[in-house]
């Protein structure tokens, strides 16, 4: 291959990141370029020195999937000095040099309330919030209140328990939802997760007292969430489809290691950071799948019909008839 | 006296041992040999190689090169497991207790008394315990703390206790006094001479030449590493002791027993077996 | 034979934090059903303290359980949601059984692998086991390449003490009464074994209120146990399943003792007699207390490092079928940080790291306190990284504690 | 004063992992520029190891250690961005300093807490520091309610030895004469001093040999460091700050030595000196051998306790700072897992887990063989679970390599 | 022959000393004195309290009750920087070695000789070392390995030869010989004899009576924690002495010494001062 382009991961132990994995390959192969990457293991500090060894190994872009967005700022200016692009993909890098492509975090955040909000426009909620450590889980929090905050001044949805989940983990997840059910009697009508781990303990903890149906939100498209949508067990799994997201992220890093300008790709927007720092961006929409919509990640071919639809009885789930 | 086992075929033989550690050679061509019902004696100044040498038949080191022969059978002896099949049986000049048993457990481990279900059964250890330390110091009562409860010279009296308790047929005593008291010297004193007459042979590490005298029946005396000679306790005097300890050469009078290489440790320990 | 004052020590801790946190809660710490989520939460971490009990007791260290319960959760996943199902139906009755065997097979093989590396190589436990942290945590990514196994097996899920994974009021009193019969025969049997030497025994009054109080313990623990009635919906629709009328008094259903605290009583059990009435455990206090000594005894001390570490092994599975059941669903992250979990309760529990001293309740009565700890302050939604700076005061206020009240009289010149 | 067996050893593994590198990268590990990374790679742990050699040699462990850099870490980069700007303009040249002197005097502190944790109270180094990491960690989250510190003073951010942050091709050169020169004094008056007491030395070739060996590694890793030259573009951009024409020969720009790289040094030669040839150095070492007879000989134990591990907590802050530097940022999960690799550095250095033996030196290249393994699986492509699991498996089997090259004859009765 | 020290104040002095571990009364009640340049022996069965007495002199233990008076002003002895600091100095039972530092590094250690810069003298120390173990041991040679490399006599060589080293006045020696060979027995023999010349008190606790005999001036014995009396050396004999320490009383033709309750420590030790 005659262009090289890195990625450097920050993580692979979330599920997801294996599939962006996959169709940012496919992508660059489709583009004749060579796929080299890194995964810095949740740390900051790897990733500067991951980021470090793709430049040392011939790297004529970088795909960035940075684990804290104010620490990667060293690593992309190393290779913006080696006359390197760099993109940053799915979590901001606040560096007018690099480009920007994400799904939009906040309406992530915004459409978990949403589906939530549809089911359960009153009574009380609970909020799984995020890693402490981890930025997103801030800002997923700031998109859930966007939708939520009216109703709660207005006291129609009283929040009855709020905690952060300490590395996504889980099994933490489960034992806070179990404590928050004993403090609030199992007076919780609705829960607002942030991702699908955290959903699947607090799904575990609701069927302990046998409230499993109550709404419940995530996101990723996890498999095993998916197939909770279609049991009816959680109300939504935000899915931000990682292929598009992958895809177009090659497309871009191959253009611009050619030497196409940031402003010259397709579909570039400018937009201001929180900072106001104006960056060339692309941004991609996240889609809510709730149970009438699971046909969608099923003819996409991100699931198959058979995951999603193990064990489910009831009929009115479209996507499993 | 022991005369009548002489004649016997001898329970253990070390030929020729060599060990060192890290160029320090401790153990530098040693033979001795030990028959049923007598008392070796082996002596030497500080440093002299007796504990390595007697760690070496116990299983605790491997020697560099040489050979254990017991009951007329070359021996393979690679840790104490092996040298408890031999029937070898050793206190050690540091104790070897485990600090937070306490005696009767100390006593029995490894060879713990069990009932039918395989449990172990430690009122039966205790009571046994209680027994055999009575026979080697009255005032012994701590029989529930842990040992490193104990005094020095009582620790000393569970080590030895512990080596009595198996019938051995080789009993391997390094400085078994050191700590004890007079009266509870004189104790062990009174059982090495019964374990004698049981028909076990001892090999007896001390300094104190009085009690060696008192209890051994020969002596092999080392030097720097090296066999000086060995003796029949009756043929030497106590300055002959001391002479071949600290200028490491046999009394005049025994010179012919040694042959010409008197510090030739092969030369010096064939000379003497009186076979 | 005189009271065990470390376990009242522990014992009242324990009492404090729980009485504090209700107090706080407002009366909602001290209620059957915190009592039973308490149980069930604590369940997987203290079936590991009792193996890392003797772990510990022999001078050594597993920093690895934590990665071995997740790559041995992940393994179990795949078994009973791939490889099973191949041979078997979907939820099969064999399915849990053989999942757990290959379970523990392979958590044995993983324990024994690592006790070799200690015992036979001589290489350190905490290195082996510092090793095996991130082999075994890569292992687990690498089972599924980080995906998620779920839904998990309808039997196994039981293992996790969910609503159904419970023996129900019945079967609980039945378990408490073999459990009372048991105490008063030991204690019988003890005092029949000394007497026949005519060794001291302790006064016929003492012997009686001993067992009482013991006997006690079982019947409030299991009467609180049934006293926590399932949530109506639930009792609704496992009534419906079973095509049983629903009535207010059928209802009433007793959760009755959840299979993990079962798992935890029967492991706790089998390894208390082990420690105190076998070869095997006076072995490993031996060895704790002088490695040395141990082997010159004619103790095979590698073999012993080896069966402990296997031992252990054995252990993470029980655990991770514990908490992936609990969870209905195994990630490759199942049990980060649970090594230092597990070595808190131990050392909570009265174990010395130095070695040669340590008991299976303290590490259980340990587990039970980082967890109150943890579901206590969840219970008051006291913020995370709050509850990481108590738990680390209490941890290190804790063990000072047992140390300045049971202060031995150490030789300082030995 | 014979060949140092270990030393020897340690070289030769990690020359056979920096040329299996090499070939297996087509050349790209063993080059000035990767040379130049992985010293400033190593730079953070390599601090930390030194003191941690003395914390494991006097029989402790810290497991803290990842946890108080991070907090420090926040710490200084909220005195630098908040606390000093109200006094002093930003960027201002003493910010940087007053910022680390902070760090400083508080990890000394939280040093000394865990110090007198240790000492004072008797609780096992392992608990307290087990407890420590869980609240510093919490406390890092605190400092600024997880929101990661950015951008860092402009001076302070040399320590990460970033392009500016190194000294450049002349400074490199002197500093390497002066080392050479006290290594050439130090020999000498090593030689004299024995020869004084009639004790036997080294042959006079072997004098010269040794000498030659360690002046010439200062030289070919000063060389090595010079031969990096800046990337054009951030050399222009040098150029164009100070008015300097941009022309090719000017563009010739050298790294020379990484200021995190002469901060190692600084540390490592100073302990290295505390460690051999000051009391506090030798009642580290009795400590190690038997706290008993140190405490009986006089040494106030108590006190070393504290001391040592308020060394530690000292540079914990000099770390912190490089790290943070280097990132330009702090965010409060840095240093997770550092003390892991602390550890493991150490103990691959040939520090033993018992106590009473260790070098600096050996703790450096330990750090050393563990950033080389990460950096060149990293510059190989290599999977991050299969990087866990091999670095996992490199970690036992160097411990049990040196192990068993470097058996001593211990008395198996003692 | 003493007689000339006995006139002066003691230079040390332990009043009515109590300590119990756990309910076990270790030490019960006993007071014992020491002049300048006298040698006095404790005696005792195994597990009599003589260690527990003299640890707690040497600041090891802290006694629950009882005075501890240095010339004549009562001291507080809580550690053993306070000992070191009223120039009592130890050889403990167990030697209390760092079994990783040489010989050299163990001798010194606490009171290392430094340079002009505060550095360490690695080289005076072992050069001081050689000289001081050469007087002990002349087999000595191991002086750069570490002491876990040495046998039992040369490992206690190099804890007497630390307590010789720093000129204390006290010199508290718990069975200073137990593991040491005829010759180097002999030798520290002569060292006592020669640092009593000196001046130092010396507290000298061994199991031997032949060596206690030889260098005490006067025995304290002990029984189970309490002290049975004091008598100077040249007033009984070995048999006296064996009743002492094996059926705890006074020697008959002493008994008026000890006035009413010859068991009674106080009034024992005070009986035979001689003031
Ligand atoms: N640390 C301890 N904990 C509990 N009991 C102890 C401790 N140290 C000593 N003892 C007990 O105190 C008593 C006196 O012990 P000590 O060591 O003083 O005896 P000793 O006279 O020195 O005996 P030996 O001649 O055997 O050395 C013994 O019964 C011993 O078991
Ligand atoms: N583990 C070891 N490593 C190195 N050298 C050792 C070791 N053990 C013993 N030595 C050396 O071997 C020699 C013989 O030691 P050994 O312990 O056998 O002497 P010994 O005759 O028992 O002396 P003692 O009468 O003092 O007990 C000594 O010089 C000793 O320093
Ligand atoms: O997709 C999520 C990602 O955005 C967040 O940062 O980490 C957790 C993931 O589930
Ligand atoms: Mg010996
Ligand atoms: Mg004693």
């Amino acid at each position: 291959a005659d262009l090289t382009v890195g990625v450097s991961w920050s993580n692979f132990q979330e599920e997801r990141w294996k599939t962006d994995e996959a169709a940012i390959k496919a992508a660059l192969d489709a583009a004749g370029a060579e796929y080299i990457s890194a995964d810095a293991q949740s740390n900051p500090s790897k990733q500067l020195s991951d980021i470090e060894s793709l430049i040392a190994r011939g790297a004529d872009a970088l795909i960035v999937l940075a684990q804290d967005s104010a620490s990667i700022g060293p690593a992309v200016e190393k290779a913006l000095n080696e006359g390197i692009p760099v993109v940053g993909y799915d979590r901001l890098i606040e560096d007018s040099n690099a480009y920007y492509i994400t799904f939009n975090n906040k309406e992530v955040g915004r459409l978990q309330a949403e589906a939530v909000f549809a089911e359960q426009p009153k009574g009380n909620y609970v909020f799984i919030k995020g890693a402490p450590t981890d930025p997103n889980a801030n800002i997923l929090h700031e998109g859930q209140l966007e939708i939520l905050q009216k109703a709660i001044d207005a006291g129609d949805i009283k929040v009855v328990g709020e905690a952060y989940t300490d590395s996504w983990q889980p099994a933490i997840a489960q034992r806070n939802m179990e404590q928050f059910l004993t403090a609030a009697d199992n007076k919780v009508d609705a829960v607002v997760a942030s991702n699908d781990g955290t959903a699947g303990g607090v799904v575990a903890a609701l069927s302990a007292q046998g409230m499993q149906g109550i709404p419940v939100s995530g996101q990723d498209g996890d498999h095993a969430a998916l197939n909770r949508v279609a049991l009816g067990t959680q109300t939504v799994s935000v899915w931000k489809d990682a292929r598009l997201l992958g895809k177009r992220a090659a497309e871009i890093a191959v253009e611009l290691a050619k030497g196409t300008k940031l402003d010259e790709v397709d579909g570039t927007e400018d937009w201001q950071s929180p900072n106001g720092v104006t960056m060339k961006s692309y941004f991609l929409d996240p889609v809510a799948i709730t149970q009438n919509k699971l046909d969608l990640v099923i003819d996409a071919g991100w699931v198959s019909k058979d995951v999603v639809c193990q064990g489910v009885t009831n009929s009115k789930v479209a996507a499993c008839n | 006296m022991t005369d009548p086992n002489m004649t016997k075929d001898p329970l253990v033989e070390m030929q020729d041992i060599h060990i060192s550690f890290g160029g320090v050679k401790a153990v530098d061509g040693v033979s001795i040999d030990l028959y049923p019902g007598e008392v070796v004696g082996v002596l030497g100044h500080n440093g002299a190689g007796k504990s390595t040498l007697i760690k070496i038949l116990s299983g605790a080191y491997q020697a560099d090169s040489g050979q254990i022969i017991v009951d007329g059978k070359e021996a393979k002896i690679e840790n104490a497991r092996d040298a408890r099949d031999n029937n070898i049986e050793t206190i050690y000049q540091n104790l070897a207790l485990a600090d937070n048993l306490d005696a009767a457990q100390n006593l029995f481990l490894g060879r713990e008394i069990t009932d039918k279900f395989g449990f172990l059964d430690d009122a039966a250890m205790e009571h046994k315990a209680r027994e055999v330390l009575h026979r080697l110091n009255p005032n012994f009562k701590k029989f529930t703390s842990p040992v490193s409860a104990l005094s020095g010279g009582q620790r000393q009296s569970v080590a030895i206790a512990r080596a009595l308790l198996f019938e051995a047929r080789v009993l391997i005593m390094d400085e078994p006094c050191a700590a004890l008291g007079v009266h509870e010297t004189k104790m062990v004193g009174e059982l090495i001479d019964q374990l004698k007459r049981d028909g076990l042979g001892i090999l007896l590490i001390s300094h104190d030449l009085h009690d060696v005298f008192d209890l051994s029946d020969r002596l092999h005396v080392m030097k720097n590493g090296k066999l000086v000679g060995s003796v029949r306790t009756e043929d030497v005097t106590h300055d002959d002791v001391l002479g071949m300890i600290i200028l490491g050469k046999m009394p005049e009078h025994l010179l012919h027993l040694a042959g010409p290489g008197a510090t030739n440790a092969t030369g010096a320990a064939n000379g003497t077996t009186h076979r | 034979m005189e009271v065990d004052r470390r376990l009242v020590g522990l014992a009242v801790v324990l009492l404090i934090i729980w009485v504090g946190f209700d107090i706080a809660s407002g009366g909602r710490f001290i209620t059957p059903r915190n009592i039973f989520n308490l149980s069930v939460q604590t369940a997987s971490v203290a079936v590991m303290a009792c193996g890392m009990v003797l772990i510990i007791v022999t001078r050594h260290i597993d920093l690895s359980v934590g990665a071995v319960l997740g790559v041995l959760a992940m393994i179990m996943g795949v078994v009973q949601t791939d490889v099973l199902p191949q041979f078997l139906d979907y939820n099969h009755p064999l399915t849990w059984l053989l999942t757990l065997l290959v379970g523990i097979v392979v958590g044995g093989l993983i324990g024994s692998i690592q006790g070799m590396a200690v015992g036979y190589l001589g290489v350190p436990a905490f290195i082996v086991t510092l090793g095996g942290l991130l082999v075994w945590r890569g292992s687990a990514w690498w089972v599924t390449q980080g995906r998620t196994v779920a839904p998990l097996d309808q039997n196994y899920i039981l293992l996790g003490g969910g609503i159904e994974g419970t023996i129900g009021a019945t079967w609980s009193w039945i378990v408490a009464l073999i459990a009372i019969l048991a105490i008063i025969y030991a204690a019988i049997m003890e005092r029949r074994r000394r007497l026949s030497f005519e060794f001291p025994v302790k006064p016929i009054w003492a012997e009686y209120t001993n067992t009482i109080i013991k006997a006690g313990l079982v019947l409030i623990v299991v009467a609180t146990l049934n006293a926590y009635h399932l949530p109506t919906r639930a009792a609704e629709r496992l009534l419906e399943n079973k095509g049983i009328p629903v009535t207010p008094e059928n209802l009433e259903i007793s959760h009755g003792i959840p299979i993990p605290l079962l798992i935890v009583a029967l492991v706790a059990i089998i390894l208390t007699i082990a420690v105190k009435r076998t070869r095997f455990g006076r072995y490993v206090f031996a060895i704790g207390g002088n490695p040395q000594a141990a082997e010159l005894a004619g103790i095979n001390v590698k073999r012993m490092t080896v069966a402990v570490f296997a031992l252990m092994g054995v252990l993470c599975a029980i655990s991770a079928a514990i908490s992936s059941a609990r969870l209905q669903s195994a990630g490759n992250d199942l049990g980060t940080l649970d090594e230092l979990r597990v070595i808190a309760a131990v050392v909570i529990g009265g174990t010395s790291l130095a070695g040669g001293l340590g008991t299976i309740y303290g590490a259980l009565i340990g587990a039970l306190v980082m967890q109150s700890l943890q579901s206590g302050m969840a219970l008051l939604g006291v913020d995370t990284s709050l509850q990481s700076i108590v738990i680390g005061l209490v941890l290190v206020v804790a063990v000072f504690s047992d140390k300045y009240f049971h202060r031995r009289y150490s030789d300082p010149t030995a």
